[in-house]
């Protein structure tokens, strides 16, 4: 059987939806004929001429367009060629997109692909994760995929949701990330998956983290030690239920999150359990994240910068201690 | 209480220009009827929050509102355009009810004021963060245009002085611009921006040198002006509707009140008050419609009085409306069953 | 005594710095002869010709603007006339501000008011609580002063600071919150006051809600509970020992925002003691925060929308009987 | 390893036109030479991340850097100004330090490639974001006129086509045209935004359209031309010294290489590259050097073996440098002592 990536999921993801769903189209800088920075869109202009559109550099009023397209019935896709160019498109996703359907009654289905994370050599401007800013406004669904099956699935389901979708897309996983097939059996968006079965631990990861968390599981298991993975797959909403059942089995937390230390993920899932499920806990909830300061440049740092196999083993080991 | 007469015009149905100046006149008597009483109910604290109105711009925005077709046309307003989306066919209740909070208003009490509009029926509803008016208008047409039903339709929409600094109104511009849509921009430049003078605002001679940096036409008009407004914007919105891409329209005037009802507009120097900028365009109109024989000065009282009637009656039914119930509101920000936020 | 209100301090702060620092000028909408939008810039431009001056609307300009001012030497106060439109300035806020001095080494002593909050009938866009999105990013400074004294002092103390501050004021106190003197007896930046102490139960705030925290103390108090409330004062650094030290003594927490409820201020502190003060806590930690929509226009939904004394005090209640 | 030969322009020194013209073509030359090492580099997995260069923009970048004066002008280079930078007086160290990484270059491993600068000597570090640079300049250009040190100082920004969307760009071009700043921006349209043709990008004839938009003076060269751009953007430079405000040049040229490193830029047509647009300004430039007696074959050669060696020299030393080591890096964000987050 052929390998799929993660990209390739997220390509035919779209190419699907092009030929399923008259109502959507793609914008965005650079998709068109040349398929995206990424490739993340190859061949699909060709394929669909007219719904597949290059966009100036204007990421504030592609986000606009978006939103007036969704109003007259479209479900568009916006490609962002690097998530930490959203922040140029801030405005109108969370004061426009965000709050359309509370004030107006009219939803407005738009899609916004996210290439976020890091790599190494990207630095401060290529490298962001910006799930916790989108996730703080009300009205915005964010999603995080870290399989490929998941990849593909969400990315179906974000364009049929009514709501405004961010889909973080994690850059280190597009192409060394690889399965079989892209058609998993799909959990719908706002439901997590226990990745790894265990009782003597919870990590709470998504993304990339997914896969760092779980070595450390895989590694930690030649020691005994039986660690549950939950993958959130979406950060808003965020699944409650399932952290709180898997912390209901093992009693400790880890919260794994490659975005900045400050707010985010990792603070609302420890703020969700300590306040609902306080019970539950027999150790201090964990969190590890990046580093305060902006992504760095030279593989040295960046790879210090976020957490790593070695880092969330070590913060395990210490849960487990504690 | 009766619903309000129908100002608009009708999709299909050839208006004589007659037709057309009349429909305008009446919706600048409506609008400034409605916004004296917005004015003076904000004063008496009926209305909380603020009330920004169109004084002065009448005949500029009643005019783009008369050249649309409701049913078939964009209309994106801004904060100083009552006349323009009576004219193209607002309720004077969705006014109302969205100022004065009624929850059977289109905002139920959500948004307020001039944050209002019926996205679904070619009226959108504005954020307050200015100049995103152009792009959102023209992912609204790009959509009809992907969808085989965009026909001869036009999108317009609204932008004051100080708007037309914001990097959102750029971009929107160059977007419509590089897709050749048919839309009309009107930029009011009513020489403020709240209390900033456009000197502080922008170094070019006129906003419409900005029009062939974008590759579109440009168009200036005296906004005071009704008859003016009417033939500009309607050749505007006529070479948008054929074809001929984006139209910029700047018209030069003064708001004639406050940025909001809460200020007093000290700022603006009475040389510029007296100004030419300075006229009132309601009075202009009124002359242009009695010695154009348009109107008969009795046919304009009378709809005057209509107009009075009209508010009087929408603001009663809005005032005696119930506001929204916290305990009733559903505090959902989502469309998709099950993604409120259980706090 | 003459009494002074928070935005008579917010005035008198900017009016010293310009008087004793040449390099402090103000830029913003209307701020010149006008005043500003709130007139805490009145009789500036008068007095300081050619320091306080007159911008065209647009925030991302001001902000890089403001950045390329200070490596040249000055540290310009910028005003945004709401908080809610700096979602238009965010790229430079957090991209350009933020990094400048980890990247560059060069430091950018930036002061950006925030109008922040909610009054009645201000609607969903000139309501806003930005603070989260900020002390999410590395390098900002987030402040939240609540009272008269600290909005002269941490006004002051900002412009000096070497690093970009988000200086969160809150409308609603504008000219509710009235003092004898703005001169009170100041802590630096990055430290948190009790400012009621107790023994039952610690509630942290900031900004407009340290005031109905403290009402919800003194009603409470009459029932014989001593509550002790914690003003954060700046949300970035956060002054964990404080919150730490209080909880030490109380047992109980529960942490109070006015910010949307994903993430935000009181995840973060929750997180930070359930992870770092386990040990202290009798009780599962509680948040209370704004709803999940955008701030409603309706005085019946707005006052419904924000945490309220009543809402705080069941909170309160709810906390100590667990 | 000896410093590298300053090839900026001294302040106050006067300069002649040829020394000029030398100096420029030297710049041209050296920054072609880097760049090509650089690439070898990338492609041999030397450099991670990326490289972007300036292939076919060496004229217009390396005149505007010779027309500023290194310790007092304000240069905010993009993306494509290798040759401009080194003409203002950046090391090569600085670059190759950059690019490989080494903690002793001027960003410390932190940022890399074209992230690079000095603030604090005119030369600030672009983030990645276009278009901000216009009102960064403006701030540094207004901070020094209040602090009355602006003297003839001069602020030169560059932009490529695509940056022309960005809002930024456009609040930046207001903001100084408002505070009348003695500036230059230089848009190098390339003809592609990374792959987008600028008919995707603008609807304008020429994007010099803009200008009196901003009542800027606007000015257009052919950017293949070294002689052209330096005698247009000598001009403009000239006259925002001499307090005529902000002065736009558009060149028009083509990228001759890929957007970056990574990209073969296979959508470019071949009629466009055989275009007057595609004409290399390498070679247009010796031969106006040899023509116009600024320089024989020899001294060419020379030059080009100087660079060759200097490059050598500032690789070698990069490459023998540490990167930056995690443990000993302070990972503080903040300038204030005690404000680093304990994580
Ligand atoms: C991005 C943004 N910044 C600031 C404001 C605050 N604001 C509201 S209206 C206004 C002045 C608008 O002036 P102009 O565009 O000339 O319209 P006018 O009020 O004159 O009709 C300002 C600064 C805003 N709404 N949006
Ligand atoms: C706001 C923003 N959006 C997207 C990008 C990604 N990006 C980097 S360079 C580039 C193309 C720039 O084209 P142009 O301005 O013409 O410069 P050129 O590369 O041709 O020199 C794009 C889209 C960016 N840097 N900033
Ligand atoms: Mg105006
Ligand atoms: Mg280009």
């Amino acid at each position: 059987m052929a390998e799929v990536t993660y990209i390739d999921a997220i390509r035919e993801a779209q190419h699907d939806l092009l030929e399923k769903d008259e109502r959507v189209f793609i914008y965005g800088q650079d998709v068109g004929k040349f398929g995206g920075a990424f490739k993340a869109t190859q061949g699909l202009q060709e394929k669909f001429p007219g719904r597949v559109i290059d966009a100036p550099i204007s990421e504030d009023a592609m986000i606009a367009m978006a939103v007036g397209a969704a109003v007259e019935g479209m479900r568009p896709i916006i490609e962002m060629q690097f998530a930490d160019f959203s922040s140029v498109g801030f405005n109108q996703l969370v004061n426009n997109a965000g709050t359309h359907f509370y004030r107006t009654g009219v939803p407005v289905p738009i899609t916004v692909r996210l290439p976020s994370g890091g790599t190494a050599g990207s630095g401060p401007f290529h490298s962001q994760m910006m799930e916790a800013i989108y996730a703080h406004y009300p009205g915005l669904v964010v999603v995080t995929p870290a399989t490929v099956a998941d990849a593909y699935a969400m990315l179906m389901e974000s364009a049929a949701l009514d709501d405004p979708v961010l889909y973080c897309e994690h850059k280190f996983l597009y192409r060394w990330l690889k399965a079989d097939t892209m058609k998993g059996d799909p959990l719908p968006i706002g439901q997590a998956r226990i990745v790894h079965p265990g009782k003597h631990a919870t990590v709470v990861a998504y993304s990339a983290m997914v896969h760092e968390a779980l070595r450390a599981a895989e590694e930690l298991a030649t020691e005994g030690w039986e660690i549950e993975v939950v993958d959130l797959r979406s950060v808003k909403p965020l699944d409650t239920d399932t952290v709180m059942a898997s912390v209901a089995r093992t009693g400790r937390l880890l919260a794994v999150g490659e975005a900045f230390p400050w707010g985010g993920v990792t603070a609302e899932v420890i703020s969700r359990v300590a306040s609902e499920g306080f019970h539950l806990l027999d150790a201090p909830p964990q969190r590890i994240n990046a580093r305060d300061t902006p992504v760095p440049y030279h593989p040295n740092l960046w790879r210090a910068h976020r957490p790593t196999l070695e880092s969330i083993q070590a913060a395990i080991r210490n849960l487990l201690s504690l | 209480m009766p619903e309000v007469e129908t100002q608009h015009a009708q999709v299909g149905a050839a208006e004589s220009w007659e037709d057309r100046v009349r429909r305008t006149f009446r919706a600048m008597v409506t609008a400034y009827t409605l916004e004296s009483k917005l004015s003076s109910l904000y004063k008496a604290g009926k209305i909380v929050g603020g009330v920004y109105i169109g004084r002065g711009q009448e005949a500029l925005s009643g005019a783009l509102g008369a050249c649309l077709r409701r049913g078939q046309d964009i209309f994106f307003p801004l904060i100083r355009d009552q006349a323009g989306r009576t004219a193209f066919g607002e309720t004077l209740l969705d006014a109302t009810r969205t100022y004065l909070g009624s929850v059977l208003g289109p905002m139920r009490g959500r948004d307020g004021n001039i944050h209002r509009g019926r996205p679904r029926e070619g009226l959108p509803a504005m954020i307050s963060h200015l100049g995103g008016g152009v792009a959102t208008v023209s992912g609204m047409l790009m959509a009809r245009r992907m969808q085989g039903s965009l026909g001869t339709a036009v999108g317009a929409t609204c932008a004051g002085d100080g708007a037309t600094s914001t990097g959102a109104f750029h971009e929107g511009l160059n977007l419509a611009a590089v897709e050749h849509l048919p839309m009309v921009i009107v930029i009011a430049n009513n020489q403020y921006a709240y209390s900033t003078p456009t000197e502080r605002q922008f170094a070019c001679r006129s906003l419409v040198d900005r029009a062939v940096g974008y590759g579109m036409a440009g168009h200036e008009v005296d906004g005071t002006d009704m008859l003016a407004c009417l033939e500009v914007l309607g050749s505007a919105v006529e070479a948008a509707r054929a074809g001929k891409g984006p139209q910029m329209v700047v018209a030069s005037l003064l708001r004639l009140s406050g940025h909001g009802e809460h200020d007093d507009a000290a700022y603006v120097p009475e040389s510029v008050r007296q100004s030419p900028l300075g006229r009132d365009c309601m009075t202009v109109a009124e002359t242009q419609m009695t010695e154009g024989g348009f109107a008969t000065a009795g046919e304009i009282a009378a709809w005057r009085e209509q107009a009075a009637e009209d508010v009087q009656a929408a603001v009663a039914t809005a005032q005696q409306e119930p506001g929204p119930d916290p305990f009733r509101d559903d505090w959902n920000a989502y469309a998709t069953p099950g993604f409120r936020e259980q706090t």
